[in-house]
C-alpha cells in the first residue's frame, strides 16, 4: 500500500470517487487548472475534464448555494472553501438552506453535498488563515461535521462525507497535511511516511460517519480531541506518563457517545483538547454530554484546554496553540484531585 | 473644497404617502408594441436598451400588438385566464381562512397572477421552478392538487410537508416547484446551480427562479447573476418588481437610479423589462428566454414591473405605508381585466362566459377547501403525528434526536 | 412612572439615545417610515427626521458592512434585524470585522455598534421566525451578547448596549414583547401593565453589560435562563414547589460568573434553560462553566432543558417549545438525585 | 425540443497557459485621448459607453493627450514617479526578506504602482481609504513611515499593531488607512458606510474603497454597489482588474461576458474604466469621482485594467498557470517606465535623475529595514509583550479573558 500524506490521501478520495460517480464533481477558488493552494484537488481537471473539477468565483455564498442546487438535481457535489476562515459568505446558505432542505420539504428535497475546508492554526497563518469554526455547525441541526486526523482516515471520512445523503462540513487540519504534528514546532517536522496511518489503500474504502477511535488506550483519564489535537495530545500522555486513554472523534455530530460514556465510566476522568477559542467551543458540548452522562462515575472536573478567546494572533502562534506542554498540565491537575 | 456646500446623506421617499392622492401621472411608460423583439442569439450588448424600456404587447383596446406577440391561440388564452381566476378565487379564501383563525398566515399576489401563469404556460412542465411565496400560480398552473396546498396552509395531517413549514411555503419536486424559503433571495442561485447540473448531465430541462425586487439587494441575486453569467447556466432569473418590500418602496432597493433589469447589463446577461400585468408580455420573454437557455446561449434577467395590489401578507395594513387605492390608479391595469378584454375582443370570450368560469373557480375552491378542513385546521382536527417532529432532520435518526424522541414520550 | 411594553422601552431607549447624542442613528429593513415590524422604532423618523432613522435594502450584509463603516467613522449606529432567522448572510460581517476589528487593528479602529433582533419562538412562526441563535455569537471573540426579560431591563440594557464601546448583540425575545409569558399557551396573554417590571422611567438609564439579576431567591436548585425562559423557569419553580434560584443572566457574553458561582455552591444543583437547540447551544457552555467553577459542590447532575434539535416546526409550536412542564421535570429530577 | 442538441456546461478558460507564448493580440484597446470627459454632473446613463471603454491619457511617445489630460504640474508628477520608485523598491526588499524567513508572508504590487500612487495624489490626505492588500502605495504616498510598514511585516515588538496580523495587514487612522482584513472585500461596504457617516455628519470627507476584479463576486461588492447607489454615498468604489486571482483568470469572475465596470451601469452609478498603467489616466478618473462625490452627486466605480506582473504573494509560483513573461507581454506597459516617458518628453526629468531616484530609494529603504530588522523579525528578536495577546479584544478585559491570561502565566 502507497504512503500518502492528507492531501495526497484526499485527492485519492476525490480521484476514487470521480471515478465511480458520474454525478460527484468538485469546485472551489483555485481548484480547477491549478489544482488548489494545498494541491488537494491536483490532477483532477486534467484527469476528469473541465466540468467535472473546475474553478470557482470568489464567492463562498455562490458556490455553497450553487451546490445546493445541483445537489437537489440529484448531484453530489464538492464544494472547496479555501480556508475555514472564508466560509462565512456562505454560512446562511448552510444553516438555513443545506441543513433545512430536507425537513423543511419532509424529504421531498434534499442537499447531498461536502463543503471540504482546511481549518486550524500552527502555520503562521493570522487570524484568518487559522481558524477553528467547528462549533459553529455543530449547532445546526441537519449538519454533520467531520474532521479526520490521519490520511488513512481522510480519504475513508471524505468518501464517507460524499457518499452520506446529507450535507457534511468536512474539517481538514491543515497543520498536518504533510505530516503528523504534536506541537513541539521547535522539533523537526516528521514526514506522514513514517506514520502507520499513511498507508492508504489505492482503491474506496469508507469510513462511517459517527464512529470515533481509541488512539490510545488507558485507565486513569480519557482524553478527547480531533484533527491535530489528537497527535498532541497523544504526545502530552507520554509525556507526563499518565495512563491517558485518547479517544479521535473523528465525526462531531452525530458524535459516537458510546465510545465516550465507555471510556469515561471507565477512567473516571476527562481532558477535552481543541483549537478553537474555549467559550462556546464543542469542547462546551463534550464537557456537558460527559457529565450528564458520566456525573457518577466522575472523580474530578473536566478540563477544556482550548485556544484563548483572542483571534488567531500572528506573532503568538505558539503563545495561542495549545500545545502538549498546557495538556501535560490538565492531565496533571486532573489526576491530583 | 472649505466653500463648497457640506456633504449630505440622501433618503429615498416614495413620492406618496397615506393622505396623498394616488398618483402615476409621471410615469412614463413606451406604447404597447414599441419594443423591437431581438434574435435569441443576439448579444446581449445590442439589447441593453430593453433594460430600460417595457415590454408591452396589448394595448389600451385589449389588442395584440408589436414584435412581441407571442401570437398564442384562444385555447391557451383561456386556460390562461381560467388558471389567474382560479388563483385569485384561492387567494380570496385563504385569506379569509386566515382571518377566521383557520391559519396563522397567508399571502396573496392578486394583481401579478400574470406573472406565474403566463411563465408556467411558457416553460415545460418538466422545467424547474425555484419560486418566492408568491408564486402560488405556478403550482395551480400546473395542476397541483388545491386541497394539497390548503392542508399546507392549515399544517393538518394530509400536508404533504408534516406541518414542518410556515403557510404557504409549498414544495413539490414532482410538480418541479421547489421547496419555498422563509429566507429571502436563497433560491435565485439555486436556480443556478440546479441549472448548471442539469446542463452539466446533457439533459434538456432548464430552471427559473423568483425574487422580488426587494430581495436584489441580497447577495444572493449576485451570486445568481455572476454564476449564470460565468458558466452559462439554462435559468431564467425573475425580479418581480411590484414595487413594494412590505412597506419599503422600490426606491430602498435601488429602483430610483435604474431599472432591476439594468441589473443584467453588468453581467452581460440580456435583461428584459416586462409589463408584469399583461399576459402576453410575460408569456413572449419568458419564451424568449427559455429559447434561449435550450440553445445553451445562457440565462437571462427578466424584470417583471408590476404593483402589489393588497397588503404584503396577513399582518400588513398598507394603508399605514401608501395611500388608499393606488392599486386602482396603477396604469398597467389588472392582468386578468386585461387578458379578459383581449380575448373579448377576438370574439373567443364573453361575460357571460367570464361569470361561468368565475363560479367554476369558486366552486373548485370551495370544494377543495371542504376537503382539507375536514383533515383540520391549524390548531383543531388532526395533525401530523408528533413523532414525525425528530424525523426528515437527517436521512437516518442519529442517536441524539432518538433520545430526545423518548425524553418527549412519543 | 409610565407602565411599559417591552416594545416601548425598546423605543424609548432608542428615543432617549437619539435625543442626547447626534452619533446614535438607527436603521434596517421597514424601520423608517413605517418604524419596523414589530414597531420598535415608531415615531422615531418623524421625530428625529429622515437621516436618523431609516428604511433599509434587503440586505443584511449590507447593513451590518455599512453600520460598520459608520462605526469606525465615530457613529453609534444601531442596526434592526428584522428577525434573527435573516442574520446570517451579516454574519461574516459580523464575525470577521465587527468582532476583530479592535484587536486587528489594537485599537486603532473600533466597532460600537448595536444590532438588534427579535428572536425565539411561541408565536407560530414556523421556522424561519423562531430561532434562537445566541450560541452562534457566544462563541465568537469581540462580541457582546445581551438578551433582556423585562421591559425595564429592555430599556435600561439597549441603551447600555448602544453606549458600549465594543459591537453587540441584543437579542429581543419577540414572545413577550407584549406581555410576559410563562409558556403557558392555553391560558389568557398577561399584558406587561399587570408586572412590576413594565414600571420605566421615561428618562436615559443604563444597566451595566455583564450584570445577572436574581429573580427568585432560592436554596435547593439554581435555574440559568433568559429571555422568555425566565418567566417559563419562574413559573416551574412556583408549580413545582421547589425552592429552586432563578438567575436571568442577562449578558451571556460577558457572563455573569460570580453570580452564577454563588448560586450554584448554595444550592448544589443546576438546570439550564433555553429555547435553542440543545446541542452546541449556549447552555452547553453554562454547563461546562458550572461544573469548572462548582465542581465539588454538586450533587446531581446538570440539566439542560432546551429546544429539541430539529428546525422549529409550524404545527408543532407547544411540543418544541420548552414550556413549564419540562422545566418543572428537569427540577424534580435534579432534586430526587 | 427533442432535435435539439443537449445542454452543456460552459467552463472558462484563459487564451494561453504555461507552455504557450504570451499573446495579447486580440485585445482591442481604444487609442489615449479617444474618450470623452463628461462633466461631473453628467446622468451616468449618458456615459454608460465609459464601461466598455478605455479611459487613457499617456499615449505611446509618451504624451498626455484628450479631454482625461489631468494637466499636472511637472512637480506632482515627479513626486508620482518617486513614489512609484519607492513602492517597487519597497516590495523588492520585503520580498526578499520573506525568503530570507525573516517573515513569514508578503505581497507585491509590481505594476500596479500607479493606481494606489496616483490616486491618493488625486485625495484629498483626509479622505478615509478602505484598501485591499495590493494598495501599500497609499501609505507610501501619505508619507506613513516604512519602518512601521516593515516592524507590521516583522511582527516585532515596535508592531503598530503589536503581531496581531499577517504581514502587510497594515492599519493607520491616522493616515486614513483602514485596517486591512484578510477576507476580501469586506471593506467595500464598509467604505461605503464610512461614507454615508461623513454625509450624515455634513462632513466634506469622502471614502475610497478597493477590491480585485476577483473578488467582485463577493456579495460585499454587490452590497457596496446598493448601499453606494441608494444613499448617493461620497465613496469611490474601485475595482482594480488585474486579470487574476490567485491562479484565476478573470473570466471567472465574469470578465468574459463584461467589463467589471459595467457592474455599476445596473445601479445607476457612473462606471468608469481606466488604464490603470497610465499615472495621468487614473489620476484624472479619481479626480473627476471626488469632485462628483463633493458635490453630492455621488458614487462613482473604477476599474482599473491593468496585470499583475509577479506572483500573488510570495505563496504562489504563477508560472504553472500562466504563460512564463506574459507580464513583459502585456501592451499597456509598466507604469514607472510610461511616466518616466512622459517626464523626460517633458523635459522635467532624464536618465541621470531617474537612476539618482532609484539610489535614494534604495537607500531609504535600506536604513529603514536596518532600523526595522534591530527591533527584532519574525521568530528572532523583540516581540510584543505576551500580556498584549489578550487586549483589545474588548475595551475592558472581561473576567475570562483575565483568567486566560493568568493561566498563560503572563
Ligand atoms: C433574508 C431575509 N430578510 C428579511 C426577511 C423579511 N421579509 C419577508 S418578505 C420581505 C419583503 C420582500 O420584498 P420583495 O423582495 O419586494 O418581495 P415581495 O414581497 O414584494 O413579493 C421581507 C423584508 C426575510 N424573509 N428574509
Ligand atoms: C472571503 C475570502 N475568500 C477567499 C480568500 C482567499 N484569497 C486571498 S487573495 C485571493 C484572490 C483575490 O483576487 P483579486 O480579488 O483579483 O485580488 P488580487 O489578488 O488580484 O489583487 C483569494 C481567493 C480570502 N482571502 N477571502
Ligand atoms: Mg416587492
Ligand atoms: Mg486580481
Amino acid at each position: 500500500m502507497p504512503a500518502m500524506n492528507m492531501i495526497q490521501a484526499l485527492n485519492s478520495a476525490l480521484d476514487v470517487m470521480l471515478g465511480r460517480d458520474p454525478n460527484v464533481l468538485t469546485f472551489g477558488e483555485d481548484a480547477g487548472y491549478f489544482g488548489g493552494v494545498f494541491r488537494v484537488t491536483d490532477g483532477l481537471q486534467k484527469k476528469y475534464g473541465l466540468t467535472r473539477c473546475f474553478d470557482a468565483p470568489i464567492s463562498e455564498g455562490g458556490m455553497i448555494a450553487t451546490a445546493i442546487g445541483m445537489a437537489s438535481y440529484g448531484l453530489r457535489p464538492v464544494v472547496e472553501i479555501q480556508f475555514a476562515d472564508y466560509i462565512y459568505p456562505g454560512y446562511d446558505q448552510i444553516v438555513s438552506e443545506a441543513a433545512k432542505l430536507r425537513y423543511r420539504s419532509a424529504g421531498d428535497f434534499t442537499a447531498p453535498l461536502t463543503i471540504r475546508t482546511p481549518y486550524g492554526g500552527g502555520i503562521f497563518g493570522g487570524q484568518t488563515h487559522s481558524q477553528s469554526p467547528e462549533a459553529l455547525f455543530t449547532h445546526v441541526a441537519g449538519l454533520k461535521t467531520v474532521i479526520p486526523s490521519t490520511p488513512y482516515d481522510a480519504k475513508g471520512l471524505l468518501i464517507g462525507a460524499i457518499e452520506d445523503d446529507d450535507p457534511v462540513i468536512f474539517l481538514e487540519p491543515k497543520r498536518i497535511y504533510n505530516g503528523p504534528f504534536d506541537g513541539h514546532h521547535d522539533r523537526p517536522v516528521q514526514p506522514w511516511s513514517k506514520h502507520p496511518a499513511s498507508e492508504v489503500p489505492d482503491g474506496h474504502y469508507a469510513i462511517p460517519l459517527g464512529k470515533a477511535a481509541v488512539r490510545r488506550e488507558g485507565g486513569d483519564v480519557t482524553v478527547l480531541a480531533y484533527g491535530t489535537m489528537v497527535h498532541v495530545a497523544l504526545a502530552a500522555a507520554e509525556e507526563a506518563q499518565i495512563d491517558a486513554e485518547v479517544i479521535d472523534l473523528r465525526t462531531l455530530v452525530p458524535v459516537d457517545i458510546e465510545a465516550i460514556v465507555a471510556s469515561v465510566e471507565k477512567t473516571g476522568r476527562c481532558v477535552i483538547v481543541h483549537e478553537a477559542t474555549r467559550t462556546s467551543g464543542y469542547g462546551a458540548e463534550l464537557s456537558a454530554l460527559v457529565q450528564e452522562h458520566c456525573f457518577w462515575h466522575l472523580e474530578a472536573p473536566i478540563e477544556r484546554v482550548t485556544g484563548w478567546d483572542t483571534p488567531y494572533p500572528h506573532a503568538f502562534e505558539w503563545q495561542y496553540f495549545p500545545g502538549p506542554a498546557r495538556v501535560v498540565d490538565a492531565l496533571r491537575r486532573v489526576m491530583e484531585r | 473644497m472649505k466653500n463648497r456646500a457640506p456633504l449630505s446623506l440622501h433618503i429615498p421617499v416614495p413620492e406618496h404617502r397615506p393622505g396623498d392622492a394616488p398618483d402615476f401621472s409621471d410615469l412614463k411608460l413606451p406604447e404597447a408594441g414599441a419594443v423591437a423583439c431581438p434574435k435569441i442569439d443576439a448579444k446581449p450588448r445590442q439589447m441593453s436598451d430593453l433594460a430600460f424600456s417595457l415590454i408591452r404587447v396589448l394595448d389600451g383596446e385589449g389588442r395584440a400588438v408589436g414584435e412581441w406577440n407571442p401570437k398564442l391561440d384562444a385555447e391557451t388564452l383561456r386556460r390562461g385566464l381560467k388558471h389567474m381566476l382560479l388563483v385569485r378565487v384561492f387567494d380570496d379564501r385563504m385569506y379569509r381562512a386566515q382571518r377566521q383563525g383557520k391559519t396563522s398566515f397567508y399571502m396573496k399576489c392578486t394583481g401579478e397572477e400574470a406573472i406565474a401563469i403566463a411563465q408556467a404556460a411558457a416553460l415545460e412542465p418538466t422545467d424547474m421552478c425555484f419560486p418566492s411565496y408568491r408564486q402560488q400560480g405556478l403550482l395551480i398552473a400546473r395542476g397541483y392538487p388545491l386541497v394539497a396546498m390548503m392542508c399546507q396552509i392549515y399544517s393538518n395531517a394530509q400536508d404533504p410537508i408534516k406541518g414542518r413549514q410556515l403557510p404557504i411555503m409549498y414544495s413539490s419536486r414532482e410538480y418541479g416547484f421547489f421547496t419555498i424559503s422563509g429566507n429571502l433571495g436563497t433560491q435565485l442561485p439555486q436556480a443556478v446551480g440546479w441549472a448548471m447540473a442539469s446542463a452539466y448531465k446533457g439533459d434538456d430541462r432548464i430552471a427559473a427562479g423568483w425574487i422580488g425586487e426587494g430581495t436584489t439587494a441580497e447577495g444572493d441575486f449576485h451570486y445568481a447573476c455572476t454564476f449564470a453569467s460565468v458558466y452559462r447556466a439554462p435559468v431564467i432569473l425573475n425580479v418581480v418588481n411590484n414595487q413594494w418590500a412590505i412597506s419599503t418602496f422600490q426606491g430602498i432597493a435601488g429602483g430610483e437610479q435604474a431599472t432591476f433589469a439594468a441589473r443584467g447589463i453588468g453581467y452581460g446577461l440580456p435583461a428584459l423589462r416586462v409589463d408584469g400585468n399583461d399576459f402576453l408580455a410575460v408569456y413572449a420573454a419568458t419564451r424568449w428566454a427559455a429559447e434561449r437557455a435550450r440553445a445553451n446561449l445562457g440565462a437571462t434577467l427578466i424584470e417583471h414591473y408590476t404593483y402589489r395590489a393588497e397588503g404584503h401578507s396577513t399582518s400588513d395594513d398598507p394603508g399605514r405605508y401608501r395611500p388608499q387605492d393606488e392599486a386602482k390608479a396603477w396604469p398597467l391595469g389588472d392582468p386578468i381585466a386585461r387578458l379578459k378584454q383581449h380575448l373579448i375582443l377576438l370574439g373567443e370570450w364573453s361575460d357571460e362566459q367570464h361569470e361561468t368560469a368565475l363560479k367554476e373557480a369558486q366552486e373548485q375552491v370551495r370544494t377543495a377547501n371542504k376537503e382539507a378542513e375536514a383533515s383540520g385546521v391549524l390548531g383543531s382536527g388532526s395533525i401530523p403525528s408528533v413523532k414525525t417532529m425528530f424525523e426528515d432532520v437527517y436521512k437516518e435518526m442519529p442517536w441524539h434526536l432518538r433520545r430526545q424522541r423518548q425524553q418527549m414520550g412519543v
